[in-house]
This record gives C-alpha cells, structure tokens and sequence, in this order.
C-alpha cells in the first residue's frame, strides 16, 4: 500500500497517474455538447405521453377524438393498439414484465397510458390535455409490509411466486443455523430497523430518444440516452423482431446517468413503434416530472439487521432480513443470479464467520424500482446496514467507534478473504485508510471538543463508516443480465501515421473515458495521450459491451483497453525486432519504443512501428496494427474507504450541520488522480443528498409527493460541503492496472458515516437510529419527544 | 412541460393596460417577472388567457424614502430593492428578505409586485408587509386606493385586489428611531418556499421598553397573516428572553398550519414559534443599536 | 394562436422570429434559433440549467416567454469565448475540473458570469450562495468553486494590468 | 382526506330531502359548477371550474345517487377528471329533525385526490378541499332558508 502515485510516462504521454485535462471539455464549456435534445432530424415529429393520474385504476375507455381534431396531432397509440402487434409488454433486464402500455390496469401514478404523435412539442403537449382516459379507481398498496400481509389484494397475479401474493422472490445467502447459533452464543446482540427510502438518481439530463426508421432500407436507427447501448440492440432485436444488424442504437453525450439511464423506458418503445408506423424519425423527451415519477427508483429496502458480538466488541455474527419494494415491476437490472445485487456484500470490512441474509422481492402500486442511484446492485444498502449496526454495538459497549473497527477489521495478511456469504475480497488495508482520516479530521481533538460541548447541552456528532464496495461486474461464471454474461470489450486502431482509434463498450455519462481510456492506451503503448481518440455509444461501430454502470467501467473496459494494447504491444515487439533486425528476446520496452538490450541507441518508437504496420511489414505478417479484447474479469474488485463526518445539530429546529467531512479512498491504482477527486466529490454529494435531503415518498393513494425539483430536494452548492479527500493505494491484485473503480464509492461510503454522526450526537439521549433522510422535522420530533427542544 | 395557449399583450402604459383589465376582466392576468406566474402555467394548474406584461408601463419602478415612508414601485425587483443602500443601511429586515427569496435569478427578475399580487401562502415577502404594517396601492380606472397589508391577503393565492386592478406600489413605514426589525426564514433547503418564514419589527421606547411590535408569519397559515396575539404580548413590555418565548408561543397558537412535505402541523407550530424567538432577538438587537 | 413578431439580439446578432405567445424562451433559443448550449433540466425553475443573460441579468430562460425578450438583449453560452480564446470562465471550467457530464455547466458559466460581474473578488461563500441557483449533480461542487476562483482571480490581474483597458467583459 | 360537520337548517325535512336529491338543485351549490347535465334519475354530470385563487382546473363530474332512504339519508359518489389529476369523493348526508322545525345535516365526506394536483399541490389541497366543502353547504342552507 502506498499512498503516492508516480506516474511511469512523462506528462506529454501523459499516462496513468497524470491529471490529465478532459479531452471532452472543450465541447461542453462552449455549450458545444450534443444531448439528445439536441438533436434534429429532417421531418422529425414529437411523441408526448398521457400518464395516469391514479395509482391503481382500471381503464375503462380512452377517447381521443378531441386529441385527433388538433392540427398537427398525427395519431394517438394505445394499450389495444399495442396489443395487436403484441408490444403491449416487454421484458424487463431482472426477467420481469413491464407493460409499454396497459390495456386494462394502470399499477402506479404516471404510468404511461397513451401516446401522442405530433408536428411539434407543443402541439403533443396539446394532444395529450386533450386525451379523455375513462378510469375507475382500484385500492392502492403503497406499503410493502401491506402488500405482503394475509389476504391482501394481489397486484401481480400473472407473476406472483405463488400466484397467491405480492412476493415476487425470496433470495438468501450464508448459513442461517450457524449464524442463529453464533447470535444465541453472543455476549452482546444489537438489533435495529433501519430504513432506506426510494430515490432517484435525477441526472440534470432527463431520459429521451429519437427512433428513425428508414423503411426503404429497413433500418431502425436509436438515437438514445442509454448506459448500454449493445443491450437495448440486442433487447429490441428481441422484442421487436428486427434483424440486429439493421439495428443501431446510438448514444451522444449524455448528461448524467448514475443508472437511471441503463433501464428501457416505455418511451423509447413507444417511439420506435411510433416511427414504424409513421415511417419519420419520431423524438420522446421527458420533462422533470415524468422522469421523477415514473423512471426507475433506487432503494427503498426495510432492513432489520442483528448484530452478535463478544463483550469486548469482537463481532461474530450478523443476521438480516429485507423487505424489497419493487413497484409494480422488477425492473431491476441486477446480474439475474442476484436477485438483491450483491446485497450479501454485508458483512464490510469485518473478519467474522457467521452471517445470513434473507431478502423478499415485494410489488406494491409505485413505479419499477430496484435499480440505481450511483449504485445498482444494493451495496449502498448493505453498507449503510452494517456501518450503522457497528456504530450501535461501539455505543452499546462503550467502545470508540474507531476502536471497534480497527479490531475488527480483516487483516491486510488475509487477502484474499473468504467472506461468511461466499465473496472473496482481493486486497485491502482498511486500519491505514481510517487512521489517516481521523489523522486528517484530527479525531482525538474532535470527541474532547465533543464532550465539551454535550457537558453544555450542545449537539454535536463525529460519524465514521468504514466500507467495502464491491463492483467490477463481473465474472461471465456468475454474472450475467438478460443471459448475457458481463464481460466488456475494447478495441484498438493504430493508423500508419502513429494516431490511435479506440473504442471501447462502455459509455461516458460523465466519467471522462475520452481521457482515462487514452491514459490506459498511452500507459501501454507510449502514445501520447493527445494522438489517441476514444470511441463509444454506437453500436454499428463499438465493440459489444455491457455497458458502464456499477463502477464497472475502469474494472472491466478498462481492463479490456489494457489487455488490447498489450497485443498491440505484442506485435509492436515483431516488428520492432523485424526493423531493428533484432530477435523479439533481445528487445526491451519503456513506454513509447522498443529499444535493443543493451544498445540503447538502437531503438524504433513506436509511432515509427506504426507506421511499419502499413508500410514494412515482415513477410508472413498481417499488414495493420489493430487489436480488440473481451475481458472477463477473473473476480470483483473491492474498493474500500473510511469516511468521518462531523455535524452540529440546531436544537431549535432540528436542522443538521456538516462541519467537515474526511474521505479517505482506496480504489488501487489511479488513472487519473484529478478525475477520481470529481467522481469522489460527486459521490459524496449523492451520499449527502438521501442522508439529509432527498426522498420519494407517496401518499397513502399512491401519488407521488416529489414530482418535481421544488420537492425533490437536490442539494445546492449550500448544502454541500468542502469535501476533503484523501488516499490510499492498495492495488487490485488481479486487474491488468491494479485498479479498481471509484465511480460509486462515495455514493455508497458517505449516507452512514453521516448518519453516524447524527445518532452519535444524540445517543445520550437514547437515540438509537435515525432513518435517512434526516430531515430537521425528524430530528426535531425526536428532540421534542425527550424533552430538549 | 408546455404551457397550454394564451394570448399575450404588452401595453404601452398604464391607462392601457387597465383598459384591458376592464375589457377582459377574470380573464387576463397581469404578468411582472414571472417567477412565481409561469411554472404554474407550465404545469398547466393556471390557464389564464390572456397575459398582460407590465414591462412598458412607466412608473411602477423606483425605490424611494418620503418623509412618511420607503415607497417601493411594485415592479422592482428583489435584487434591485436588496442592492440599494439605502434599504441596506436603514431597512435590514427588507436587506433579510431580499436575500432569501428564490435564488439569484429569481431575484434579478422576480418583483415585489409580482410577489405580493402572487399571494402565495409561503411567499416572503407579505410576512415582512405584514409585520410593518405596510400599505399596498392598487389603481383601477376609476380610482386609486391604498389598502392595508394586514386587510390585504384574504386567503391562498387570494389577495384584496380586483381584477381590474394593478398593484402599483408598496409603501413601509419609515423606521423610527428606536425600531429594528428581522427576517427568520426556515427551508428544507436554499431557494425553497418557506417552512415558516417570521418577520419582526420592534419599537423601543425611550424607557428601553417595547412600545409596538409587528410580526408577520408566513407558510403556517392559508394566507400570510399577522400574529397579533404575540404583538399584544409584547407591547409595553421590556425586551427579555422570557417575554419573547411567551410571545412566540402565542404566535404558534395562532398559526393554522397544513402537515404536509415540510412537516406534521405540530413541527410547524413549534418552528413559527422557534423562528419568532429568533426574529425578535435580531430586531431588538437591531433596535437598540439604532436608538 | 395566433403569433408575434420578435426581434431578439442574441450572442450581438438581431434576430427575428414569429412565435406562439406560450414559446418559452428556451425553446425560441435552441428549436428556433439553434443554439442548443442552453439546456432544460427541470422545467420548474430550481436547476439553473437554462441560464442565460437577458440584458445583462442571469435568468433562467424556462421560465420566461420568447415575447418578454422581445428587444431584449441576449447571450448564451455560445457567446463567450471570441473565436479559438475562450473566457477566463471556461479555461478555468476545463483546468479545474469543473465539469463532468458537461449538461449544467453552459447555465453554471453563465451564472458565474453574472455573479463575477456583481463582485469580482468573491469569498466562497459568496460563490456558493451565487450558484444556488443552479444544480449539478456530478461535480459535488468542490472543482466548480475552484474553477470560479481561478476566473475571477486571472480577471482582476487582466483589469488590473490592462490600465485604462476595459475590464475583462463578464459576460 | 375525511372531513364532516352538521349543518341546522331553517326548513323542513321534505324540502331538504328534495333539494338535496335535485341534481339541479344541489347542483348549483357545488364549486365552480358551469353545468348540470341530468343522466336519469340517480346519475348527473357536472363540469366545474375547481381552484383556488387563479390556480384552477375544469373537471368533469360524474355523480351518482349511490344509496337514498328518504327522508333520512343519501350517499353520493363522485368521480371527476381533469387533465393530468382526478378527484373521487363519498358523501353521506343524514338529516334529522332539529328544534323548532329546523332540519339538521349530518355530513361526512371522504375525498381522494389523485395525479398533478396531489403531487404538486399537497400543501395547497387539504385546506382547499375543506373550504370548498364549507362552501358548499353554505350555499346549500342559503338557498333552502331563501
């Protein structure tokens, strides 16, 4: 473990370990970017959608006939138009279905109902006020403790495991008999509910596409904001029958994704079927609100969590049970054989043996849930359990909460480690990384400052999580979405002159892979990073990928892009040895030349081997320097990181301060040092914003009471922090790199040491647990009820 | 979202544009900044048709003291009402306000006209009217009538202006020697209406006692109003700690809060009563230094 | 509906348009007239996403009709940088890493425009509460302050060093 | 959202009950009604303009005579759309005989709201919903004492 980077390359390489400047900046600071709505094309039309206003309604007759009578509106589709051609539902990525439109039943609040094809977007917007839809209301479960109860209405009896009630799956992991032994055996048991409410990702960008299908050529081209673009080809080749390779789905830049964008949305159905059947290109924009209400959620787990332990802290075992509110759908796009992502990634960054997890898949009347929010496969979930399960059992037995960690963290000596749920981690050196930030934060200062001020009635909290990710999916024996199995891919393209043309199967939404993906190639081959043009989103021309989200694009398209250079360098080794009439042995690399053993003199650079590829190549040789490579990584990898957190609480209203806030990463080694800082600076602000913030709730009828950014509580630059980062780095042992992905971790490492902190404030006055977000009303009603407010 | 249609019209002067109110009464709507005005219309709750934009109309601009009070056109803007130093030197509860409303940009086009005639039940702006006693001036046709801010918000979104008027402008009491006053806004978060929102204004006598207060509360009723009750408390008595707890109390037992996203209706009461406290402390504090 | 004839200067250029009275003005600024660096996030007015100068005051152009800019004066993003020189605020944007998915940046460069405008030499809190009218969702904010700082600091030392110049225009 | 109340009468059990079960009567009390339209004896459309200051949205009201035990009690159902939200409410009136020949109406009313006007209007709506209520039966005693 270090804590540096140095870079091999010089800066004009400008390899891994460079804060390289973005490539893709130049476009977007002179509003030169090309978004989706961007986009025009000849004799384009508009799609807007009529949603419901009911949560659970039958349908009982749409009348478009005043829709119709608008000049401009072109054609109104429905659920029974849909129904003919059998398009009326589709697959969802977790194996469920979704209705594009409903014939009879509408299961949420803003579910599409009809679709308005117009000149303009305002006249679809006309259109769709003019749609009269006849509903009749049906009872509403908003709640999945409900849905689940004896005799409650069954939402899903198409699905339903047993086609007798609102659960959809049940899915364990670890031993329950010898964890339920390990707890009777325990000294100390801590059990607490804790819940994390649904969210949504709301990139500034809302989700939106433009179908073209050009009959005369039968070719169906997708201009579309997707995070996997090669998925959706393969979905809609499926769905709709069209031969794949008159198929192309094509991404642009996209503003923001963070998940929200990996999921098919109607809309982008309703589109395609709408350019089918009116032979023009047809465009679908969403607005904020239908994005908030109707796109796939994050979260939304009821977890109760038990904890065992020796009476000197040491942890021994863990036992969980989840309720999972899916919505009407599981729309989920977990690997298929992990129904609850890697929710069993539990136990964090603790040595023990005994550890079970149950979860049940529950449908109740919301919108498709379980995907993302910076985080797809439910590691947030699980970290925000255990860091908070850790944080009661050091105040239960008195111990400091960064004590306990610190003698229960696994070893640096036991990587690669065997978790008790069947993972294996394979590095770490969790003790460093929290000792340098409570270094950073000065910690011991902090809890004398602390008593201090409880001794006068003052609220304040020091918060720490400690956490394990888990990304980098995944290995193709384990992982795979929709049968298809998670490797990634990259391809390279030397041209004579020594420029390169990448393109990888993996998609920007903000990442930066223009830079970090030439930094691999530049790492590799000694290209300067500005000859080196990175290509992705199209699928005519990208190789098949599955697509960035989960952090798995460093992990495994990066690790494709090395791996390709590296057979690039492999040929490169030819030819220099046919140039320097050497043998292949006799040839030594540094980034940029091979040189002769030896003689360093003696050396051809790898732009003139390039050129030799095209121009002088050894007979028997292919002509061209090209390579591509489909990785499938051998393992996960586990980023990890110690967060502390210090709040001061307003007694008289409630409202949570951040001080200062300490995040110290390990993501291995660093591409970037200056993009991995922003992904962390972003991560953490979408770990703030459902700490304090942000939440989708509904009422008891299902409407949604955070429809808009006037309720959906996005933090500002004043809500936010000056985070303060730092490093370590433990490299990943089987990446091509050493790395090992970043994009999620803050996201996932930042809501409990938060949370930490505010309970630490307020457990002298029995407070246990407080539920995210943690709103001033809530912290003011707990205050209120013990008498301090 | 997409606005539904409407007409739109720009007249060239007052008398105009209350022609058109008068021609087109219950239908028109006039428009001023329109930050409050148009993302109803986009989410289609409002469909007026016809909107009439004060932009050309002269004389409805303007930030000035008279020897009675600080006259404030109805279409300046918060920005242009919180950058005068004037208003910054000797009003700092008008200095409070114009910093909280909305965000920046809302506050380069939003207007203190636009805001009051808008009457939203969380707005800023009516609290501090409220808790000055201001007047609002509204012209019509046929006369031009001053009306009191605490006879003028009537009940949500509903004001004491008729259709065929405009609000022209805002006139606050000068500040009296010995008097301060304050702004305490509570928001989920920076830009968002209020919680509650307490303007307090207080006048100290020459006896260090209060001799009048003012409070207006916002976003804890269907309409802004005044807590009364709090201000009789505090009349005749000397600033203390204590008194304005007591004053506080009676100014959450007046409020009649909805629970709703930004809290149950006990969670309101108590913080019209937390931020009442606290406007009070800064009014004194700002009284005393201006005795 | 019938429609009204605009006459709107945009980034210095007169141009005219016949508009429904409902167009918003970001929608005459990307579907009309093209220029598509100015973004929607929100349609509520809380992103920022959309913001423009309309006679030299930042405003949010999804919540202003195309017949209130009428003899107005425009600029947008696209009115910035002059030819291959780009304004010190999209340097600093590029050098800081003030940007990642780039959808809030031409409304967040263009709110910083209007704020260094007002106050040359802000604290940071004055930068924070300057942009709180604009949401990003990647950055966390941290390198859009730094990028802020860096601006205004390279155009204090051009006013200053260009004596009798005029002050680098700040929007 | 459940809201009642009782409301004396001056007037006499039958001219209540008749009133109260006249769509065109009863009709014209309700909020914002433009228009009555008569189905059969036990179903009536009504269009209203329902809103509060300028923020208003015209439904169209279908309202049924869901159970009637005259003079005694009546339970009305509505079901209204406007674009984008929807409104469904029970109403059930009792009348008993008050003193002096007054009639008194038990009311109690559940209200639903659902779609854009719940979403976006929650802190506007129970409140408003309250008073339109009020209103109504202001305007219903009004006219029956008239």
């Amino acid at each position: 473990m270090t804590t540096e980077t140095t870079p091999r390359t010089s800066p004009e390489i400008g390899g891994m370990g460079h804060s390289v400047k973005r490539k893709e900046d130049p476009r977007f600071i002179r509003g030169a970017g090309e978004y989706i709505d961007d986009l025009v094309l000849p004799g384009m039309l508009w799609l807007d959608i009529v949603r419901s206003p009911y949560a659970h309604a039958t349908i009982k007759g749409i009348d478009a006939s005043e829709a119709l009578k608008i000049p401009g509106v072109l054609a109104v589709i429905t659920g029974a138009d849909l129904e003919k051609a059998g398009l009326h539902w589709m697959p969802t990525l977790a194996g469920d279905k979704q209705m594009v439109l409903p014939t009879t039943t509408v299961m949420y609040q803003s579910q599409e109902v009809a679709a308005v094809v117009a000149t303009s977007r305002y006249i679809a917007a006309d259109g769709v006020a003019a749609v009269l839809v006849d509903y009749e209301p049906l009872p509403v479960i908003v709640d999945p403790h409900k849905a689940l109860e004896p005799g409650a209405m069954v939402l899903r009896p198409d699905r339903a495991a047993d086609k007798q009630t609102n659960r959809i799956w049940h899915w364990e992991s670890g031993d329950a008999a010898k964890t339920d032994a390990a707890l009777a055996a325990a000294d100390v048991r801590v059990s607490e509910d804790i819940y994390i409410p649904r969210i949504h990702v709301a990139s500034i960008e809302t989700c939106g596409c433009i179908a073209d299908w050009d009959a005369v050529r039968g070719q169906m081209t997708l201009h579309m904001t997707s995070q996997a673009p090669h998925a959706i080809r393969t979905v809609l080749a499926l769905v709709s029958g069209l031969p794949e390779q008159n198929i192309r789905v094509k991404t642009h830049d996209m503003g923001g994704g963070f998940g929200g964008k990996v999921p098919v949305y109607p809309g982008y159905v309703l589109a395609v079927v709408a350019s089918l059947t009116v032979g023009k290109p047809v465009k679908w924009i969403e607005d904020r609100s239908e994005n908030l209400q109707a796109d796939s959620f994050a979260r939304d787990y009821h977890i109760h969590a038990e904890l065992g332990a020796t009476k000197a802290g040491k942890i021994t075992s863990l036992k969980v049970k989840t309720i999972a509110d899916h919505g009407y759908t599981d729309a989920a796009a977990d690997p298929s054989k992990f129904p609850a992502g890697l929710f069993n990634v539990i136990t964090g960054s603790y040595d023990f043996d005994n550890a079970f997890v149950e979860v049940d898949g529950v449908y109740t009347n919301k919108p498709p849930g379980g995907v993302a929010y910076r985080c797809s496969f439910r590691v947030t979930e699980a970290v925000h359990a255990i860091e908070r399960m850790v944080d009661i059992l050091a105040h239960d037995i008195g111990k400091d909460p960064a004590q306990l960690r610190m003698e229960n963290f696994i070893q640096p000596e036991q990587f690669p480690y065997k978790t008790p749920t069947g993972w294996e981690y394979d590095s770490g050196n969790y003790g460093v990384a929290l000792q340098k930030a409570m270094d950073m934060i000065g910690y011991d200062d902090l809890r004398k400052e602390q008593a201090a001020k409880r001794a006068k009635g003052e609220l304040m909290g020091i918060g720490i999580s400690s956490f394990t990710e888990i990304v980098g999916a995944g290995p193709s024996h384990d992982f795979d979405i929709i049968g298809l199995k998670m490797f990634d891919s990259c391809e390279i393209r030397v041209h004579p002159t020594g420029k390169v043309l990448a393109r990888i199967g993996v998609q920007t939404t903000g990442q930066g892979h223009e830079t970090t993906f030439a930094q691999i190639i530049a790492e590799e081959l000694g290209f300067p990073v500005g000859d080196i043009k990175i290509e992705y989103g199209d699928t005519d021309t990208a190789p098949y990928g599955l697509g960035t989200y989960a952090s798995r694009s460093t992990p495994v398209a990066g690790a494709a892009t090395a791996m390709a250079a590296r057979k690039i360098r492999d040929k490169a080794r030819k030819l220099a040895a046919h140039l320097l009439e050497a043998s292949e042995e006799d040839l030594e690399w540094e980034p940029g030349k091979f040189s002769v053993k030896g003689s360093p003199d003696r050396f051809k650079t790898i732009q003139e081997i390039a050129f030799a590829a095209y121009t002088n190549h050894p007979a028997g040789m292919e002509a061209g320097l090209e390579a591509v490579d489909y990785y499938d990584p051998p393992n996960l990898t586990f980023p990890f990181g110690s967060y502390i957190c210090v709040v001061d609480i307003d007694k008289g209203t409630g409202q949570v301060h951040i001080r200062r806030f300490v995040a110290v990463d390990d993501c291995g080694n660093i591409i970037n040092p200056m993009i991995v800082d922003g992904q962390i600076h972003g991560g953490l602000t979408m770990g703030l914003a459902p700490s304090l913030y942000e939440a989708i709730t509904y009422d008891e009828l299902g409407n949604n009471l955070a429809g808009t950014f006037m309720d959906y509580l996005v933090p500002t630059a004043v809500e936010t922090p000056a985070w303060e980062t730092g490093k370590t780095i433990t490299p990943s042992p089987h990446h091509p790199l050493g790395a090992k992905g970043v994009g999620e971790s803050a996201t996932v490492g930042a809501p409990p040491a938060i949370a930490n902190a505010v309970v630490d404030a307020l457990w002298h006055l029995g407070v246990r647990n407080v539920d995210i977000p943690m709103t001033p009303q809530k912290i003011w009603a707990i205050l209120h009820e013990k008498g301090i407010s | 979202m997409i606005p539904g249609q409407f007409d739109y019209v720009r007249p060239a002067d007052m008398a105009e544009t209350l022609r058109i109110l008068k021609d087109r009464e219950g239908e028109a709507k006039l428009l001023s900044g329109g930050y409050s005005l148009l993302p109803l219309i986009k989410l289609r709750l409002a469909q007026p048709a016809l909107l009439v934009d004060l932009r050309d109309v002269a004389g409805l601009d303007g930030i000035a003291e008279t020897d009675d009070y600080l006259r404030i056109g109805a279409r300046a803007t918060h920005r242009q009402i919180h950058e005068m130093p004037m208003v910054r030197d000797r009003y700092p509860l008008l200095h409070d306000v114009t910093a909280v409303i909305g965000d920046p940009q809302v506050r380069n086009w939003g207007t203190i006209g636009g805001s009051v005639a808008h009457a939203d039940p969380a707005s800023d702006w009516p609290a501090v009217l409220l808790a000055t006693s201001s007047t609002i001036i509204c012209r019509s046709q046929s006369r031009e009538r001053a009306i009191a801010a605490r006879e003028f918000f009537l009940d949500t979104f509903t004001t004491a202006i008729e259709p065929t008027e405009v609000l022209t402008e805002i006139r606050i009491p000068r500040r009296p020697r010995g008097a301060g006053g304050a702004y305490q806004k509570l928001e989920r978060k920076v830009g968002d209406f209020a919680t509650v929102g307490v303007a307090a204004v207080v006048r100290l006598g020459a006896n260090g006692r209060i001799e009048s207060a003012g409070i207006g509360l916002t976003g804890v009723a269907e309409t802004p109003f005044a807590a009364t009750d709090a201000e009789a408390i505090l009349a005749g008595n000397a600033p203390a700690e204590e008194l304005f707890r007591k004053a506080a109390a009676a100014a959450g037992a007046q409020s009649r809060p909805a629970g709703d996203v930004r809290g149950p209706v006990e969670y309101k009461r108590a913080m019209a009563a937390e931020l009442t406290v606290r406007a009070l402390r800064t009014a004194v504090e700002r009284a005393l230094a201006n005795a | 509906m019938t429609t009204q004839h605009i006459t709107v200067t945009v980034n210095g250029e007169a141009r005219e348009a016949d508009v429904e009275p409902r167009l918003l003005l970001v929608h005459l600024l990307r579907d009309v007239f093209g220029l598509t660096g100015t973004h929607i996030g929100c349609d509520t007015s809380n992103c920022g996403a959309c913001t423009i100068h309309v006679d030299g005051e930042s405003a949010k152009s999804c919540t202003m009709l195309a017949v209130q800019a009428d003899g107005r004066s425009i600029t947008t993003i696209e009115g910035m940088a002059s030819g291959a020189t780009l304004h010190p605020l999209q340097q600093a944007f590029w050098d800081q890493h003030g940007l990642q998915c780039g959808f809030c940046t031409p409304g967040m460069i263009r709110q910083a425009a209007w704020l260094l405008g007002q106050n040359a030499d802000p604290s940071e809190a004055e930068i924070r509460e300057g942009i709180s009218g604009n949401l990003c969702r990647c950055t966390g904010y941290v390198n859009i302050v730094k990028s802020i700082q860096q601006a205004a600091g390279e155009m204090r030392t051009a006013a200053e060093t260009q004596v009798g110049a005029q002050p680098v225009a700040a929007s | 959202m459940h809201f009642e109340g009782s409301v004396p009468i001056r007037a006499s059990r039958e001219r209540v009950w008749a009133f109260v079960t006249d769509p065109d009567q009863v009709g014209q009390c309700g909020p914002g009604v433009e228009k009555i339209e008569v189905m059969d004896p036990t179903h009536f459309k009504a269009t209203a303009k329902v809103g509060i200051g300028f923020i208003s949205a015209r439904f169209v009201v279908n309202m049924e005579f869901a159970e009637q035990q005259p003079p005694d009690r009546a339970l009305i159902k509505a079901h209204g759309q406007a674009p984008g939200s929807a409104v469904d409410a029970t109403a059930e009136m009792r009348l008993s005989d008050g003193a002096d020949g007054t009639t008194v109406m038990d009311w109690n009313a559940d209200v639903n709201i659902a779609g854009t006007l719940a979403s976006v209007g929650a802190r506007l709506i129970e409140g408003t919903a309250n008073k339109m209520i009020g209103k109504t039966f202001d305007c219903m005693r009004t006219k029956l004492e008239a």
